[in-house]
């Protein structure tokens, strides 16, 4: 027997973000993205609780939104003054639109395919009763070609169904919270690339960015950055 | 009316196999009596405009038939110059019954992903295959198999001769759907 | 009206199979015109007495199918072969393709936000979904588009059919599915 544990009944982080928007009947051009982040991430953590794995698109758009969610509480820069400054949500609302347009295309192909389903055909009648010439034998038809077709037919097999996967190791950002509390503790400041050198893995790595906002967030950590595209500090300042 | 529709679209739909008038009556969920009723009453309509089709009774079974007035257009429908090669649907069918023979209609649609019926029609009507036996389930579909034209049009004294695929694959029917996932992706 | 009769029987006897326009004539011996029109004109009379069967076009070819509203008799029949039905990833993907073709994986990975191999895996067996070229560009990645298969199994003549996507699903409070049809296409 095999199980397959979804994250919930959602295709992906899309889907969840989209239903959260129409749960709590948001306008979807003027996403107020600290309540948004808020319960979005408090779905994964629930998830985290049951013990379900998270895939990693839906750690990417955690970090997505909680960059979104900074940007917008960072005052506008006075230096390109002429530019028109973009709204940092912009690009995201245009995605959640084109999702929503793919979910509607896909809900009419639904449709039409259950109303095919209504509709009966008819095996095609033998009709070699009616022949009176002989059936031209084949020609140009090789063994060959009967091989190959079951060739491209193998090839054109989906993948087995590989129903349970189970990971060894489950990422959770209260742990990792936990991990950086105690290493700032020791080292007061460091600088993230240092801090997250173990992090070989994309998850582990979105993990520990998220716990690192959760404790800026908490007023336990901070973070500096001296020069455009330099590298970032954290200054322990909690306790 | 509408059970006479509802007749018609069930004969329509059952094929060459026909269906019984008790049959009929659970189908419809009228008696005996009535499902042999509608079975006279559709065919008088559809002698009455001289339609296309007509009903035929043969013991107790009802089908549907074309109308023999229109036999002429049906020889000419079955002389159409048949093509010389096999379409790739065909070609593919006829693969899966030589390398998986007996088999049925459904057991090759779920290895094509795809309904077979046309090819399967194309075949049957070239004699490369043809119905080899019943299978003992629900329904007794039809066993298809490779027919002594199609050793003989693709040169082979037995089916021992079928070259074996590569990697041996398709043997036993499991193997077909435990690939290694490397291969089967595009 | 002899005609008529005939494109009925020639088109029960083909069944599945369906015919083109251009078969149609040659088999009937009229013109192209001839053909449509006597097909059309077979529709409406099978329409107008709501007869069991209804002629569908569909991807340039015409069929005799039962008509929608008979179907509970018939899933009461035992050898209804059923389409297995998509799975929401799956069906998001064939809409991704259908209306966004060729596309590549990326791209569709891209709108989903998340991976779609599985589901495109599915829909290439199915024959929904097809490699219909390359893109020029590093790795040349495969284009995927849809099948004559996938217009015959959603009941459709062309892509053009395919309704239009709404430009604005976005504002607060429009429902999906009362939406205007005569918003602009994509």
């Amino acid at each position: 027997m095999s199980y397959e544990v979804r994250l919930a009944q959602f295709e992906g982080p899309l889907d969840l973000l989209l239903h959260l928007i129409r749960k709590h009947e948001v306008d979807i051009y003027d996403i107020p993205m600290a309540s948004i982040t808020d319960q979005y991430m408090e779905y994964l953590h629930e998830m985290e609780t049951w013990s379900l794995e998270i895939a990693s698109e839906f750690l990417v758009m955690a970090a997505t939104l909680l960059s979104i969610k900074s940007r917008m509480l960072l005052p506008r820069t006075r230096t390109n003054d002429e530019e028109e400054v973009e709204d940092p949500r912009a690009p995201l609302v245009e995605q959640l639109l084109e999702y929503e347009r793919c979910k509607w295309a896909a809900a009419q192909l639904s449709t039409m395919a259950a109303n095919r389903a209504e509709v009966y055909s008819r095996q095609p009648m033998d009709l070699h009763p009616f022949r009176t010439r002989e059936v031209p034998p084949l020609s140009g038809v090789t063994l060959w070609d009967l091989v190959d077709a079951f060739r491209k037919l193998y090839l054109r097999l989906p993948p087995s169904e590989r129903v349970a996967e189970i990971r060894g190791h489950v990422e959770r950002v209260e742990h990792v919270m936990e991990e950086i509390v105690e290493r700032m503790r020791r080292y007061r400041m460091t600088e993230f690339a240092v801090l997250f050198q173990g992090a070989r893995t994309r998850p582990a790595l979105v993990t520990a960015f998220l716990a690192v906002l959760e404790l800026i967030k908490d007023g336990r950590l901070a973070c500096r950055q001296t020069e455009p595209f330099g590298p970032l500090e954290l200054i322990w300042v909690g306790d | 009316m509408h059970l006479l529709s509802a007749l018609e679209a069930v004969l329509f739909a059952v094929g060459s196999d026909g269906l019984e008038t008790r049959d009929i009556a659970s189908i419809l969920g009228v008696s005996l009596g009535e499902a042999e009723s509608l079975c006279l009453q559709l065919r008088a309509q559809l002698d009455e405009r001289a339609a296309g089709i007509a009903v035929q009774q043969v013991a107790d079974t009802w089908q549907l038939v074309t109308r023999p007035e229109y036999a002429d257009y049906l020889k000419r429908m079955a002389q159409t110059p048949m093509q010389s090669t096999l379409s790739t649907a065909a070609l593919e069918v006829l693969a899966v019954v030589a390398y998986k023979q007996p088999i049925t209609r459904a057991e090759i649609d779920e290895i094509r992903g795809v309904q077979s019926d046309r090819a399967l029609a194309t075949l049957v009507h070239r004699q490369l295959v043809a119905e080899v036996g019943r299978q003992d389930a629900p329904g007794r579909p039809i066993l298809y198999g490779t027919t002594s034209e199609f050793l003989r049009q693709f040169g082979l004294r037995s089916l021992d001769e079928l070259p074996p695929l590569p990697e041996d694959l398709g043997r036993e029917g499991v193997s077909l759907f435990q690939l290694p996932s490397d291969i089967a992706r595009d």
